[in-house]
């Protein structure tokens, strides 16, 4: 029933898509289109929420796609969570963009693949055969791509796509070949004769890899990541934040659900290798998103860092399930899975501020903004609320799913196999300096975009953002203050789905208790209780003030900024986003990056000004892409000249085949 | 009810008869619409066909293999027809045709629609090898329409690489002969396919396999197969644009259903060594290849020609793998991959009319400066490369996993070459249809209509295949072995 | 079949073979058409023998044809050609004579190694024919691939097709033999008249850079 | 359950009294070994009575953040340091935030102490704020290993568990403990900004650190922030006590008032540790800024070595 509803919203989305071809052209059209898509989403919000509660397993065969084995759908806890992940997002998303939308310069190239994006990842999620789910799946790569294309007359942008869409091609085809194995020779690529059988070890490895590239490189794992800091900023930015907030956890879902659902993998060497991805692309993730000064690719970045998380926690659910630790399986998978919804909440926040400030600014590079925290102060604190949540601050709620990750790991000491033993405390090495360098990122992000002084006219001259707009951000900012202060609430909510794929879950007093602290495990003496420490800081913050009104002289006085007594009235003297990251770039980028400083210093007397020049080096691009683009170019030369051949001698070719078969047979028969 | 006259005759009638017509007839525009007329009473009579099949004839014979495709031929070469009205009649206007070289083109049109039907429907081998080997002449004449200086060229290369080709498959289909004269006797039942297909178990293996080889390597040669493509890229790039789609869309179908009813005797006969190696090794050769190539192309048809060796390609890799679903994938990907590419040339003729050029360089930003042809260009071009919600998608969904299943080294290496050339289709999309719109931005006065059309039924076939269609080609697929 | 009506096959389709040799030897045109219009009259002979021998005077027309067409029309065409469009009457060949006789003397060894081996149920006529068809073919393709001049690869082309008639007509009773050779005369006419309507001349096969340069666009 | 509240709150209260004067204490101690009388270590506290007396200035473009920023850095921070057990072994509230959380509520302080530094717009504001989360970014980790390292060796990460656990005779010498000490003894150094990282007395610019942040508060601004920096060394040392020397926390002498002899204990023993970080301070020089990364990547080494020796060590 459940299941039925929720393909009749995707359908009403598709029907909102087409529509949306001819609603684009007028404003009424467009609020029409978004708000349509919103109330869509938020049906099937509820619907999915119903479905992860209910429990229950349902199946549908519709008679379409390939003849005999039609398109299989199934919603279960997975499914159910995963939707309502994408609804939530996708609601957020097109609430937000009922205020952001309007002032999109090139509607009809958003409006009709922004339902359709929606729509194919519901698909994704519902999807319960190879067939279908790669069909969603490689349409919502292509619905995205258009995305990316909206603003097309910008050359990046196109670049972005290009890379982009390559990548998504890649992807699939690796997934493709994923499914072919687990179908086997006979093609049944219906999910429940996958089920059926378990492969063997040489398989799952197989499997693994395939699933790695295929879903790694839409969830942005290292090394596949090169498209994501490219392709997700050049959407609009409510569809940047569907893009990293969003579609990137359905790419999760593939993982998740082939890993622990279809092949079952079973051995922890494969988990280790999940384990380790995580933790480098973590820790690269963030590094990266401390060289930009872009401020949406910065937030891209960051996408990279929590799926490294993410994929740490997933890798060690597979890790403590090879072993039947079940009640650890379930307290990595829940902490992956939290992680996976509270990613998807602050991320698309980060992203509609970040959108705010590009439609107040028209500037997404850092070093021209400034200071935005007097001209546009509700979007200011919103984006604070979403940066605190995604440095993994208390009380918020990215801090809640680290700390369970972290408790994740602190059970390591159970594996009996040495290699878990060491890797998962140097995941949480790498996890913790994840964290770390994260906050150190948004101190940047947050404080030269919003802090400090204006570095440009348009920064000094943009306005608060649409009231819809804010809207949108406060709802986001509110559920991730909410998930950060009752975690047990939610861990709860997850029970289902980690006793689906994880065979346990963690010890909860359910929905109903939210004032409960969160446990790991059961017997555990560790706890977490966000409510209380909420409710203890806001003590604290009160008594401070009660005590300063009480105490203090209340006066203020406004005078020209001190400054060690030399202020500077330029506000190039500020610290900008590479200065601001310079430390940490000598500290980590030299390695990760070779980073080096060329410093222009003109000969005493020379009016010239001194110049510092920074120079990055790619390590993956360097090491992978640039080789394989110069390849493929290679390749194309070498075959070119093919091309201009005389007649002669491509007859000579059609004579040479055909004398080279002759001689095969003449030696075969 | 019977119809008062056989469809599968009224297929090759009407078009022999407009050729006849079109011949005398003197005025441009009436002939347009006399070769629209007739190509749409030929695409009725093969709709008919669809309805009431007749039972095979002592010439034609219709069957679950050839009725698709003579359905597609006709369909395409009616859409065609109603493109090239439009074209062609433009061209005049600028000069680049004179009415006299017109009337020799519906004509020659017609008489090319009219081979090719023959060629799908004919019982008998060697009146298919005439048919298409008439096709050939024809299209040598069309290539050569403009009488430029690279047309001749492209016309002379395409008439050579062309008749050595069919004389490599006439070879073959003498072979295929004296391996049936000594069970099934002298005379016209050797070359009939029913009889051939019915006693080949015991053909002499040996001589099958020969002739196969000469086959291959003959319709090969019309199919576009690396290395016997040669003349294709050049053929498509400098003739009429309604040509080079019916060039793609039919006449490299037209060889690989010549191929396949070959195979069809192989995979009978138990001891011919399969052919599968061969058309695998041909078609991965042919999708590397012409993926690379890809990437160093300037011109527009030129680029879109070597898109379709791709595909030719991935058909014959298909066919090559064997198994009920990589046949299955191979035909709906001839299916799909016609109706495609058909309509990717039309918008191609919209493009380059627009601009007056075929460099790649020279047209841009059409979403922008003509978002309707635009974007139905994105989404063919999408379509080719095989995204969904399209038929190729999910042909190549079938070959590549079939394909992994039973020969993982060889999938790997077609997904490489997809990829690469999923990766050029791109490229030259992002300049195509994106960025600043250069050029002359006069509106498109042709109809979108064909390749609406042709985008649709390919959708409607990404996401329904009928339950007809599909048992016909799991038929042929399980034939085919 | 008598032994006569075997030898006399034989001994026809065997010049067929021996007349392709001779030509692959020539290195002027006009000797090459001479050559030519000889192996044409020598396949109309074996295939108005085969006529006889198998009771099919339909084949007659194709021998006819043959003779007509291939031995005398489309000689004299081709030197009128080789006059008018100033065509220089030595051909330019790819590699020495030597070479080119020594790949086609392995080409017949693989054409009789392979269809003597596969067509033992075939009728000995049969045999021999369409092993020396497949010579004739294979050395048609050699000459066209060692002429640098596009007569001389019409010519070779017209060799090859020369063997396909004679594989058609030793085929025993192999029907549309006649309607094949009037589809492929059509063709060949057509050759003729491109050659002359294209002018192609001389040197279609070019190494020149700049000459390939006119591929709209695909240089710069 | 309100006999332990009261004790909690106690305890919050205490925590807040007694920081101004372990800053005195180690401002005193590094006096007397420089060979200066120096001033009264009661001088803390009336540095900020004068401050709150002052009438604050603020920047002209100071925003709403820069206001607030120090109430709420010293409501972390107390919120924080109110959770380490000091005068009984398990504080009622200390369910709500193991060690993670409590060194999550530091980073949550520092991340608006930073921000706070960059919104007045200068140089050294800024100076200060980049260097400030470079040394985080290091000290965090070591931090977590840290925690890691006591999680492995105590089974859990709450901190009345790991008092109790290392209170309890199970408890032998342990190789991963002198580690952690020491790496919690360098990461409190730089956590405080103390010398060798970085000189709390010091204006001079190249060399601030935290100073830097703060060089635009005046008046009350600045007495919070005072007050949350002397808070957030009482907590490291009470965390020192409560992790490595907690015994002596659960004695209870007759005829005493319940709780009296072990704040004696406690107030010995963070007496005794001040004044060892005042000795400390004097014999060592402050490290150039980019040697800092090392001696907090060393702190990062010393307790993933120690993390590594509890795995080996095997089971116990």
């Amino acid at each position: 029933m459940m299941l039925v509803a929720l393909l009749l919203c995707v359908a009403g989305l598709f029907a909102v898509a087409v529509a949306a071809t001819i609603l684009a052209a007028n404003v009424p059209g467009r609020v029409l289109t978004y708000g349509a898509t919103a109330a869509l989403t938020l049906v099937a919000l509820s619907l999915s929420a119903l479905g992860l509660f209910g429990g229950g397993i349902e199946t549908l065969r519709l008679p379409i796609g390939l003849p005999w084995l039609g398109a299989n759908f199934r919603l279960d806890a997975l499914a159910a969570f995963f939707l309502v992940v994408v609804n939530l997002g996708a609601a957020a998303s097109s609430i937000f963009a009922l205020g952001y939308g309007r002032h999109e310069t090139a509607p009809q190239r958003v409006l009709p693949f922004f339902p359709a994006f929606i729509a194919a990842m519901n698909l994704v999620v519902l999807a319960d055969d190879a067939f279908s789910f790669l069909f969603a799946w490689e349409f919502m790569s292509l619905t995205s791509w258009a995305l990316v294309l909206s603003h097309d007359r910008d050359a990046t942008n196109r670049r972005a796509g290009f890379i982009y869409i390559v990548m998504a091609g890649f992807g699939t085809l690796a997934l493709l070949l994923a499914f072919g194995v687990l179908a086997g020779t006979d093609g049944n690529y219906a999910f429940a004769a996958m089920r059926a059988h378990a492969p063997d070890l040489q398989t799952a490895a197989l499997v693994l890899f395939l699933v790695l590239l295929g879903a790694g490189s839409k969830a942005g794992i290292v090394p596949l990541h090169v498209w994501l800091p490219l392709a997700h900023p050049a959407a609009p930015s409510h569809v940047s934040a569907l893009m990293s907030g969003v579609m990137t956890k359905v790419a999760v879902y593939a993982f998740a659900r082939v890993a622990f659902d279809l092949a079952n993998l079973s051995d922890w060497r494969l988990s280790a290798v999940v384990i380790a991805l995580g933790g480098v692309t973590a820790v690269l993730g963030v590094l990266y998103a401390l060289m930009e000064h872009d401020l949406k690719r910065l937030l891209a970045y960051h996408t990279v860092e929590n799926i490294g998380i993410i994929f740490v926690g997933l890798g060690l659910a597979l890790a403590f399930r090879a072993n039947g630790l079940h009640a650890a399986a379930a307290l990595a998978a829940t902490a992956a899975l939290f992680h996976v919804f509270n990613h998807s909440l602050f991320k698309s926040l980060l992203f509609f501020g970040s959108g705010a400030v590009l439609g107040a600014t028209r500037e997404r590079d850092m070093e021209r903004l400034g200071g935005l925290i007097h001209r546009m102060p509700k979007t200011a604190a919103y984006f604070l609320i979403g940066a605190a949540a995604i440095s993994a601050l208390p009380p918020l709620n990215g801090f809640a799913s680290e700390w369970l990750t972290f408790q994740a790991i602190f059970l390591s000491p159970h594996f009996p196999q040495w290699g878990l033993r060491f890797l998962a405390p140097a995941a949480g090495a790498m996890l913790a300096l994840a964290a770390a360098l994260a906050a150190a990122c948004f101190v940047k992000a947050f404080g030269i975009t919003f802090l400090g002084r204006a570095r440009s006219p348009q920064a000094e001259t943009g306005r608060e953002t649409d009231k819809i707009s804010l809207a949108a951000m406060a709802g986001l900012a509110a559920l991730c203050i909410v998930a950060g202060a009752v975690p047990g609430t939610f861990t709860a909510a997850l029970a289902p789905v980690s006793q689906m794929i994880a065979s346990d879950h963690m010890p909860s007093r359910g929905l109903a208790a939210p004032w409960s602290p969160l446990v790991p495990s059961l017997g555990s003496a560790n706890s977490y209780n966000g409510l209380v420490l909420l409710a203890l800081l806001a003590a604290a913050i009160a008594l401070v003030m009660l005590a300063l009104r009480i105490l203090a002289n209340g006066t203020s006085r406004r005078a020209p900024a001190w400054d060690c007594g030399f202020p500077d009235p330029s506000p190039a003297t500020q610290y900008g986003a590479e200065s601001f990251a310079q430390p940490i770039r000598r500290v980590f980028g030299t390695i990760a990056f070779r980073a080096r400083e060329e410093v222009f210093m003109p000969q005493p007397g020379d009016t010239a000004a001194a110049r510092i020049h920074v120079r990055l080096i790619d390590p993956v691009w360097e090491a992978i892409f640039a080789p394989i683009a110069r390849g493929v170019g290679f390749v194309a030369d070498t075959m070119n000249p093919l091309q201009f051949l005389t007649i002669r001698r491509y007859l000579m070719l059609v004579f040479l085949s055909l004398v080279v078969l002759l001689a095969v047979l003449a030696l075969w028969l | 009810m019977m119809p008062p006259i056989d469809p599968a005759l009224a297929t090759l009638i009407v078009p022999a008869c407009a050729a006849l017509v079109l011949v005398i007839v003197p005025f441009s525009r009436l002939g347009g619409w006399i070769n629209v007329l007739a190509s749409f009473l030929t695409f009725v009579a093969a709709l008919a066909l669809l309805i009431v099949r007749p039972a095979a004839g002592a010439l034609l014979a219709v069957d679950d293999l050839n009725i698709v495709f003579i359905v597609i031929n006709t369909l395409v070469g009616f859409t065609t027809s109603v493109f090239s009205a439009g074209y062609i009649a433009h061209e005049v206007e600028t000069g680049r045709l004179t009415p006299r070289y017109l009337r020799f083109y519906h004509a020659m049109f017609q008489f090319l629609m009219g081979s090719m039907n023959l060629a799908l429907l004919t019982d008998i081998t060697g009146l298919m090898w005439v048919a298409v080997e008439f096709a050939t002449l024809t299209t040598v004449i069309m290539v050569s329409l403009y009488r430029t200086r690279e047309a001749l060229e492209a016309a002379w290369k395409y008439f050579i690489l062309g008749s050595v080709g069919i004389a490599l498959a006439l070879f073959g289909t003498i072979l295929v002969y004296m391996a049936a004269q000594p069970v099934v006797g002298d005379g016209l039942p050797a070359m009939t396919w029913g009889t051939l297909l019915a006693n080949a178990s015991r053909f002499d293996p040996a001589l099958l396999n020969i002739a196969f080889a000469f086959l291959m390597l003959g319709y090969g040669t019309k199919a576009g197969l690396v290395p016997l493509h040669a003349w294709l890229p050049d053929a498509h790039a400098e003739g009429p644009t309604p040509i080079s789609a019916v060039l793609s869309g039919l006449l490299l179908n037209v060889a690989i259903y010549a191929i396949l009813r070959f195979k069809l005797l192989l995979a009978a006969n138990p001891g011919a060594v399969a052919p599968g190696p061969l058309m695998m090794t041909m078609g991965l050769v042919s999708i590397l290849f012409a993926g690379f190539m890809l990437y160093r192309r300037r011109d527009v048809k030129r680029f879109f020609a070597y898109s379709s060796i791709e595909h030719m390609g991935i058909i014959a890799f298909a066919f090559g793998l064997g198994g009920p679903l990589a046949n299955f994938a191979g035909l709906l990907h001839m299916a799909m991959h016609s109706l495609t590419k058909s309509g990717i040339f039309f918008s191609i003729g919209h493009m380059t009319r627009i601009k007056g050029s075929q460099r790649i360089a020279d047209i841009t930003g059409l979403t922008s400066s003509h978002p309707l042809l635009g974007w139905i260009f994105v989404a063919s071009v999408a379509a080719i490369a095989g995204l969904p919600p399209f038929g190729v998608f999910t042909s190549e969904f079938l070959v590549v996993s079939s394909a992994f299943a039973h020969k993982p080294l060889l999938a790997i290496v077609l997904v490489i070459g997809l990829l690469v050339s999923l990766g050029a289709l791109f490229l030259r999309l992002n300049s195509l249809a994106f960025g600043e719109p250069t050029g002359s931005l006069a509106p498109s006065r042709m109809t979108h209509a064909p390749m609406i059309l042709h985008l649709a039924i390919v959708l409607g076939a990404g996401i329904f295949l009928p339950a007809a269609i599909a048992a016909w080609f799991q038929h042929v697929a399980r034939m085919l072995g | 079949m008598g032994a006569i009506s075997f030898d006399l096959a034989h001994l026809l389709a065997g010049s067929l073979v021996l007349m392709s040799f001779v030509m692959l030897y020539q290195d002027r045109l006009p000797s090459l058409i001479n050559a030519f219009a000889l192996q044409s009259a020598l396949l109309a002979a074996a295939v108005a023998w085969q006529a006889l021998a198998q009771r099919a005077p339909h084949l007659l027309v194709t021998a006819v044809i043959a003779v007509t067409l291939k031995a005398i029309i489309i000689p004299l065409v081709l030197r009128y050609l080789i006059r008018s469009l100033g065509i220089h009457r030595t051909i330019e060949t790819v590699s020495g004579i030597g070479p080119t006789m020594l790949a086609g003397m392995v080409l017949v060894a693989l054409s009789m190694g392979l269809m003597l081996r596969a067509t033992e149920a075939s009728n000995v006529i049969a045999r021999e024919d369409i092993a020396f068809a497949l010579s004739v073919v294979l050395l048609g393709l050699l000459i066209m691939v060692t002429r640098r001049n596009a007569v001389g690869q019409v010519i070779g082309f017209m060799s090859l097709e020369n063997g396909l008639i004679l594989a058609g007509t030793g085929a025993h009773g192999m029907p549309m033999v006649v309607e094949i050779s009037v589809a492929f005369s059509v063709l060949i006419a057509f050759i003729v008249i491109g050659i002359f309507l294209f002018r192609i001349r001389e040197r279609f096969d070019t190494v020149d850079v700049a000459a390939l340069d006119r591929f709209r666009g695909e240089r710069q | 359950m309100t006999a332990a509240l009261a004790l909690q709150g106690a305890q919050s209260v205490l925590a807040l009294i007694l920081a101004p004067l372990i800053t005195g204490i180690v401002r005193k101690t590094k006096a007397r070994f420089q060979l200066r009388r120096g001033a009264s270590i009661l001088q803390p506290y009336r540095d900020l009575a004068r401050l709150l007396r002052k009438e604050s200035v603020l920047a002209d473009n100071a925003s709403w953040l820069f206001d607030l920023a120090p109430t709420v850095i010293l409501a972390f921070t107390w919120v924080a340091a109110a959770l380490i057990p000091v005068l009984g072994t398990d504080p009622v509230l200390a369910s709500a935030a193991d060690l993670i959380a409590i060194v999550g509520l530091l980073a949550s302080a520092r991340f608006v102490l930073a921000l706070a530094g960059l919104d007045i717009g200068t140089s050294f504001g800024g100076i200060g704020a980049s260097r400030e989360v470079m040394i985080a970014s290091v000290a965090e980790p070591a931090m977590l290993m840290l925690i890691f390292a006591l999680a492995l060796i105590a089974g859990s990460t709450h901190l009345p568990a790991i008092t109790a656990f290392v209170q309890s005779p199970a408890l032998g010498l342990r190789i991963s403990l002198g580690l952690g000490l020491i790496g919690l003894i360098m990461v409190a150094i730089a956590e405080n900004g103390r010398i060798p990282i970085d000189n709390p007395s010091t204006h001079l610019e190249l060399t601030m650190v935290h100073e830097a942040m703060v060089l635009e508060y005046s008046g009350r601004h600045l007495a919070l922030i005072e007050l949350a920096s002397s808070l957030k060394l009482l907590l490291y040392l009470s965390l020192i006590i409560a992790v490595f020397l907690p015994w002596g926390a659960d004695i209870h002498w007759s005829g005493w008032p319940p709780y009296a002899e072990r704040l004696l204990v406690y107030l010995a023993k963070i007496v005794a540790l001040a004044f060892l970080l005042g000795l400390f301070e004097v014999s060592i020089a402050k490290m150039r800024v980019f040697r800092v990364p090392q001696f907090l990547g060393a702190a990062l080494m010393l307790t993933l070595l120690a993390v590594l020796l509890r795995l080996v060590s095997g089971s116990f």
